[in-house]
């Protein structure tokens, strides 16, 4: 490898190891994206213009348009997403790049397996990334509704096992010669193919981020692997980033979803994310969200209003709102409290709360005057409040609260809603606001939610 | 067993490199806010594309008659750039959501 | 439609039925109206105020005789009620439960008449509720007149002559005045506890950083937001519950109600005098016969050092507020019963109904 | 040495000046004590609790004859000195600048006397500063009566009947009462302004999260904690500077005194007329002439709608903690004062000499 | 070198990475600290006993005198060793670590440079531990007192940039065979020794951690430097770990103490911390602290005591203050407020203000029933009040406040004051307290800086 | 010049080393709270004492009788133990000081 090659290499390591931390924080991500991608694209250009053989212009050619034709498919795939859909974009990327892993091994045990060592990177490169292609494919048609939802596989553990344990064993025999038929080799891709199906097939679609990253994750892997087959520092640095990022990543996305990664892989069958307390006549999901998922949204908000209700006074969490408001006055979000007239237990219940922690007047809205003002309103906060936000007040007469003014929260870009569980307010009927695809619900008693959302705005 | 304690000994370096790599991977990634989880997740798997170098050493190694190798080659390229221009530019794309204007 | 705004001929009383702010709204919807000589006076609201946004302000016998409509806050007592016309319509809290001559007077007349305090207790009613809009008055004015009569203050002060405690308040019956009580003397830094009948009223205490006296045993139940009338055992163990809270109390405020029934008798003679020389207590259920043995309507009654005020009087006291909290509730009410500016007579509506004790002369209620 | 502690003879004065707890105290420091007999019936203090803890209850001429020192809260006045016997030590506030001939008098008796409002300003005599102790309790309860006189509440209420704005409240003068009635109304959920002549003060009504009104230009100086008299170009521009908050407040207190000068007139008559209707002003600075122009010692006036109240009885209203505080800083005075049990005539000694206005029939003090 | 040997390098490295990790958190660094220590001390025997050539016993034996020898004398050191003399101990021992590297240099060098690279290294390696040591035993003097204070050397940034390019001359010409009688490396060593303590000697005492933390990495690189020289990864990657870690903790300090590197290095002759406002007539030096260091004495605290006074209120704190209060409970502190009579500017101040934020009546306690409690507080949180805390009232028969009674918080084992500046309060006198061994000074208004303290709290 | 490029070619895995163990070490000491700088500065002293290793080499492949050496190594090797031994030593003690009874 020329030295000017392998400098460029280097740098181009440094560019990712700077890049991923960057990515770490909101305030620098773009600019850590733009460099890892810039350190790529350098590696790719010199890993073809220093190179050091003599090469036919033909090959030259064939990659170059291999180059342009992947660039602009995967532009194009890029931009034309639809924002919703662009976790599936991700897992299909992420497939690509394991086919591109598994076909290079192929290509290099085509060439005759060197010594054991060199074998075995090949049929363990060839495995990972085959199980990660059909993986990522099996991920992607699920969230895109292609594949659908869960399929049930009867005895499917014991399935699986056997399809990994005969494909690591087949890796072996190929690795160390005892097999030497070249029809092996696509017989252990089947087998990781397989393997990637019978894997992702059976966990639900609300589990799918999570088995994204772990695909990618490996990935990661393979792509190091290729690394350790040419010596080349680049790839396997670049791959074990990834490999070892991609899975503490998974652990954390894990976490913010309150499950392990055990139950995800094996546990959890197809069972969508469910709310604790009971759900009574009104259907559909509930989205839950994070302290710091809700952080972002607030922090990058321009206009957020506040709704307070019963909720907030029994958490005594008056001291802790005015906290949140107060730093998100200070990052230049416009920030508001809507009261409605009937909030909490006694009249004026709101007012007290607040006064007794300062809030400045000025900054408490009644209801006629904040309805009109909703659908331009970013984020709506809703703290322990549920009749006076519930739009059953307007849509349904056969509730007992129909004909009630109410706070028109659902009018605005997104809501956020903290309460501890599904249970219902004093009517003690159920609200279909918490059931709207705008709507994310923020459970855990107020005072403690509100000061996990103030700790994670504060690292922002 | 010794073919692999000389696997060790001739590979130390390698072997390192991965251990300081594995470290730093963890140690950059831990204490990730949960909403920069998505997009984190799409910029590793762009940089996981880094396989295409991989791809592109196998083409120029390519015996320029071998027509399997070639084409098993060439897919390989245009499937690790894919992963690479459509990782990076999804990524961006996600992180403008968090663009604010005017801070 | 003419509404004619009587002044109140109760004494004692400062409040008006309809302020000038919702005059306005009113006359703004297309209501004429019409205003007793100086009905609004004694709340603030000189005649001027109600000329100044198109009010008439005429003589009382001119009110009786053009309004359609005749809004009052007390009861129209028998006086009044010589002077009405036939088919008219009166609003006001009439209390018909415990005023059936009243009634029978009423329907004599053949008039039809809308009972304020009859309002349901439902969500969308809150609006019109006067009794909750007067109560929370009543449970801030309660705090503010035991603070005044008292010869201690509230909070807790710790200076260089000596560190003051500070004062135990304790509040029977936690509805709206209660709540509103309980809020208010904590906010000048009283220890406040407080007890009721029904368990729900305890998370609500709470919700105020007040504690809560559980009385031991089986709980009554409360269904429609009222309560019901407690059994002899129950009042025995809250006594036994509250005791120890009371006697170091300086002030107690109750508001103890069951709407139709003479109100609970919570604090005997024989508690009084294990009270702490110097405590107050202010007796909100007084009208009703009162939550304390000893306490009087309209009475302050000095017994073995302890003071006790027999009142209804503390909404009146804030009557520039009540009278606009009335009035709106009053507006929203009669939103409630017309279209067009006539009156619509929806009997199915709920409202309507538990609102309206006599119907054309007839009583609808008994 | 032999404490007695006289009953008050002023018109409604509950106080009385030293509390059974101080008693106790002082008793258990090896003093005796006579105790008028009801002297502390009004401040909730009966003559059963001052025997528990040792002291002994007479009839007033006993206790003249009988006691070393003599303590009271208001001024000996002729009656009282009839009955004092050459070389007692009399213990009360004399406002000595402002009653010469009172001083010339208790000088004929051959007695001494120590003047309680005498006490100087400095940090270690806080505790024996009943100027101190007292105003702030007047602080607190000017608050709570103008509360209690006003039509409206204090707080703001979002309530289903409407929206209730929060009171406004300002107060003239931030020395103690003025600082404490700032806390109070803020507790109770009013908007608060407040001014004074002392720039320092801006600062301190800051730290209690009200807003201070400052007067444009040159500013009046203070040397020694008290005020000095404003200059009548300083009174406009704070007229100037005030009025607009005036004509919007719902609830004003003056506190503003000059020590030894009449009071300052901060509202004029022409002031008052443009006040919003319903208004209260409670004038704590009457006893001095009073900081509004229209007010008049113990009396409630009525002009105009406002309502002005001229007082200084609000500490006496809170007897029992204003007994309490009070006897506090006697106690400490009487610690400084004496030495084993019997007084030292420390005349180098800043307090004694401050407050040691008659010497043993010689006048110290002008 | 052996697999078996390799394999223990590589155990460990990893200790090394892992043991750094732990020791960055309070709960861990014990942990972290034996794990250290426990690779050391593997590689330091698999070096002896793993070794594949033939050695004479003698030599095993002086190196096994040495060891015995060393770890006695470094052991004794530590123990005995007062608490408040631990960095000039820790300095000592980084110079013993830099004439390590310099002998090794030595030694090598003597053995016959071979290529430039080699001898390029050498010549490094004896640069750097030279410099190293000469500095770390002028810091360690300074600090111990030794070295009187600073030495002010006329021109010194010209002479120290002399002697600085002079070595690094000699060391070029060296490497590159131009200059070869081994005298010359003696004349590095000097070089080296001179510039280490002309580089020390002018910084100021209160400088000298800063100033140690930077030598440390320097040693680290110089191991790292010998690690290149026999190919050994362990301590290739051990030094520059340390090196790497060493500046990052440099840079960490100097922002902790709000000064630049440069500023050290170069810039502050000689002076000590100096607190802004103006201090009066009471002398001494003030010890300033930062949010993160107070939060770690509060919360191993078992006893606290918070001191309210008018600053609390004119910040309007009080919330924060009851937060940081209900925490520290949480985390099994016992915890009150100690209310002064005349806190604050009317009778009553601190009352209202913490009945504000529902602090607990029963929390707060009286002066004459706090006083006697103070000898047993572990730390006394001073927030804004200055009067009444004042010694001089017991001490100082001149003093306008001399006879008051005031809370006696100097009897406390820790005293944290917070305020913005030394300036003083209503009576305005000076305070003694702050100027106390036991106390650090906070500086900043109250709100802020309390909200610092229960963020940095949260951290731990 | 060629030779330093040499010099970079052939010390590839090493400069990859280097590079990777920078950043690691950066990685692991950022957001390290202030109270924990002393003993961190001191546990990385220790850690710099590893330099013992290579005069523990120096020893083993001294020359029996040249007794300059072996002096100058046995002496490196005793300050390097002291860096070592007292460094851990030291750190512990430092750290002891954070414990709380009954936490
Ligand atoms: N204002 C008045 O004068 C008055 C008087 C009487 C009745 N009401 C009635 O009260 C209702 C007021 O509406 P609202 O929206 O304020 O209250 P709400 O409808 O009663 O809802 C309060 C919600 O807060 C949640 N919550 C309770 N404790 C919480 C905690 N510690 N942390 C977080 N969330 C908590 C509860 O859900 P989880 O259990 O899931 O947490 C509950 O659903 C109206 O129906 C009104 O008519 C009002
Ligand atoms: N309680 C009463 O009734 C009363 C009445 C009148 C006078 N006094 C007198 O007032 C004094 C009270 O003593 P004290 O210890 O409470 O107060 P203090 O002695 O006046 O000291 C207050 C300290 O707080 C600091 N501070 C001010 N604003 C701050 C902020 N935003 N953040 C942090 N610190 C701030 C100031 O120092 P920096 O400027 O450096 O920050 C000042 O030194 C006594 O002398 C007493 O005699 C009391
Ligand atoms: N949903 C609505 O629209 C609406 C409107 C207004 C009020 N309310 C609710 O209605 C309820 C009643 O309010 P109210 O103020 O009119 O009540 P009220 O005036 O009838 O009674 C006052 C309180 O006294 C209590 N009480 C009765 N007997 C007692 C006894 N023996 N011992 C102790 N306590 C006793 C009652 O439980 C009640 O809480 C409250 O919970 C209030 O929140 C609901
Ligand atoms: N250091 C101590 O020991 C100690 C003890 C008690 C009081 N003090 C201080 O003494 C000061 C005076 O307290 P006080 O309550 O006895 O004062 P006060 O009763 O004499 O006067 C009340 C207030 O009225 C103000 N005032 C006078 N003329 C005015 C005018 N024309 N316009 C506006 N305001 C005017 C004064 O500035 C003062 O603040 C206060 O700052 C208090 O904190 C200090």
């Amino acid at each position: 490898m020329s030295t000017a090659l392998a400098l460029i290499y280097l740098l181009s390591t440094v560019s990712f190891v700077v890049g991923l931390r960057l990515l770490g924080h909101p305030a620098t991500a773009n600019k850590g994206n733009r460099l890892a991608a810039g350190g790529m694209g350098l590696a790719i250009l010199s890993t073809l213009f220093l190179h050091e053989l003599e090469v036919p212009v033909k090959i030259y050619l064939l990659i170059g348009g291999a180059i342009l034709l992947g660039g602009i498919v995967g532009a194009l795939m890029a931009v034309n997403v639809k924002m919703t859909k662009m976790p599936e974009l991700v897992s299909l990327f992420n497939g690509f790049g394991g086919a591109s892993a598994a076909l290079i091994g192929l290509v290099e045990f085509g060439k005759g397996a060197g010594d054991p060592q060199t074998a075995a990177t090949i049929t363990a490169g060839v495995v990972i990334g085959s199980l990660t292609f059909s993986g990522s494919l099996v991920a992607w048609g699920k969230l895109d509704g292609r594949v659908k939802s869960t399929v049930f596989i009867p005895q499917r553990n014991i399935i699986n096992n056997l399809v990994l344990v005969g494909s690591i064993v087949l890796a072996v025999l190929l690795a160390l010669g005892v097999v030497q038929d070249p029809v092996w080799i696509y017989v252990l891709v089947a087998a990781g193919l397989l393997y990637g199906i019978l894997f992702v097939l059976p966990i639900g679609g609300a589990d799918m981020p999570v088995v994204i990253s772990l695909l990618n994750s490996m990935t990661g892997i393979a792509a190091a692997i290729t690394g350790v087959l040419y010596s080349n520092k680049l790839m396997l640095i670049g791959g074990i980033l990834v490999g070892s990022a991609g899975l503490i990543l998974t652990f954390a996305m894990c976490r913010a979803m309150n499950r392990t990664l055990i139950a995800v892989v094996f546990g959890a069958f197809g069972e969508e994310a469910q709310a604790g307390g009971e759900a009574r006549t009104v259907g559909g999901t509930v989205r839950k969200t994070t302290a710091s998922d809700a952080a972002i949204l607030l922090n990058y908000a321009k206009d957020v209003v506040i709704v307070p209700g019963y909720g907030l006074a029994v958490a005594q969490a008056q001291h802790v709102i005015h906290e949140l408001e107060q730093l998100l006055t200070e990052r230049g979000v416009v920030i508001r409290y809507a009261i409605h007239p009937v909030a909490g237990r006694m009249p004026g219940h709101m007012n007290v709360l607040l006064a007794e922690s300062q809030v400045d007047y000025g900054l408490l809205v009644e209801m006629d005057d904040i309805n009109p003002h909703f659908p331009q309103t970013d984020v709506v906060l809703v703290v322990g409040a549920n009749d006076v936000v519930n739009p059953a007040a307007h849509n349904d007469p056969a509730s007992p609260i129909y004909g009630m003014p109410i706070l028109e929260v659902e009018h605005a870009k997104n809501i956020i809603v903290n309460k501890r569980s599904m249970n219902v307010g004093y009517a003690g009927i159920d609200n279909e606001l918490f059931y709207n695809s705008k709507t994310a619900m923020l459970f855990g008693d107020a005072k403690a939610a509100l000061t996990d959302l103030v700790a994670e705005l504060k690292k922002l | 067993m010794s073919e692999w304690t000389d696997f060790f000994t001739s590979n130390q370096d390698l072997i390192f490199v991965l251990i300081l790599a594995i470290f730093l991977g963890v140690e950059l990634i831990k204490n990730i806010p949960a909403v920069l989880h998505t997009p984190l997740m799409s910029g590793a798997n762009a940089l996981s594309g880094v396989v295409v170098v991989g791809a592109i050493l196998v083409m120029l190694n390519a015996d320029p008659n071998n027509y399997l190798i070639l084409g098993l080659g060439f897919v390989a390229v245009v499937l690790g750039i894919i992963n690479v221009v459509g990782g990076f530019a999804v990524t961006g794309r996600m992180l403008n959501m968090f663009k604010k204007n005017g801070k | 439609m003419t509404i004619g705004i009587l002044k109140e001929t109760k004494k004692g009383e400062n409040r008006v039925s309809i302020s000038p702010r919702i005059a306005k709204q009113l006359i703004d919807k297309g209501f004429n109206l019409i205003v007793e000589d100086d009905a609004g006076v004694d709340s603030s609201f000189n005649n001027k105020y109600y000329r100044e946004v198109g009010a008439q302000i005429e003589q009382r016998g001119v009110v009786y005789k053009e309004s359609d409509v005749l809004v009052m806050i007390n009861p129209f007592n028998e006086d009044d009620l010589k002077l009405v016309n036939e088919g008219q319509v009166l609003i006001s809290q009439l209390y018909h439960q415990s005023n059936p001559e009243l009634i029978q007077t009423i329907a004599s007349k053949k008039v039809s008449a809308f009972s304020m305090d009859a309002m349901p207790r439902i969500s969308r009613a809150q609006e019109m509720d006067v009794l909750s809009s007067q109560s929370n008055l009543a449970g801030y004015k309660a705090v503010i007149l035991g603070a005044y009569l008292m010869k201690k203050i509230l909070p807790l002060m710790m200076t260089a002559a000596g560190t003051i405690k500070p004062a135990r308040v304790l509040i029977y019956g936690v509805g709206v005045a209660g709540l509103q009580a309980i809020a208010t003397a904590k906010r000048l830094g009283a220890i406040v506890a407080a007890t009721d009948i029904r368990p729900e009223t305890k998370e609500q205490v709470e919700s105020l950083a007040a504690k809560f006296i559980s009385v031991e045993g089986p709980q009554e139940t409360s269904g429609d937001g009222y309560a019901k009338e407690a059994s002899e055992d129950y009042a025995k163990r809250q006594r036994e519950a509250v005791n120890k809270e009371l006697f170091r109390s300086d002030l107690v405020i109750t508001t103890a109600m069951v709407p139709g029934k003479k109100s609970p008798v919570l604090i005997t003679k024989k508690q009084v005098e294990r009270m702490k020389n110097g405590a107050v207590i202010i007796d909100l259920g007084a009208a009703q016969g009162g939550n304390c043995e000893l306490s009087k309507l309209d009475k302050t009654i000095f017994y073995k050092g302890i003071t006790i005020v027999g009142t209804t009087i503390s909404p009146e006291s804030v009557s520039t507020h009540a009278s606009d909290l009335y009035s709106k509730n009053m507006y929203n009410f009669i939103m409630h019963l017309t279209e067009n500016n006539e009156l619509k007579w929806d009997l199915e509506d709920e409202i309507t109904d538990s609102t309206l004790i006599v119907h054309k002369g007839e009583i609808r209620k008994p």
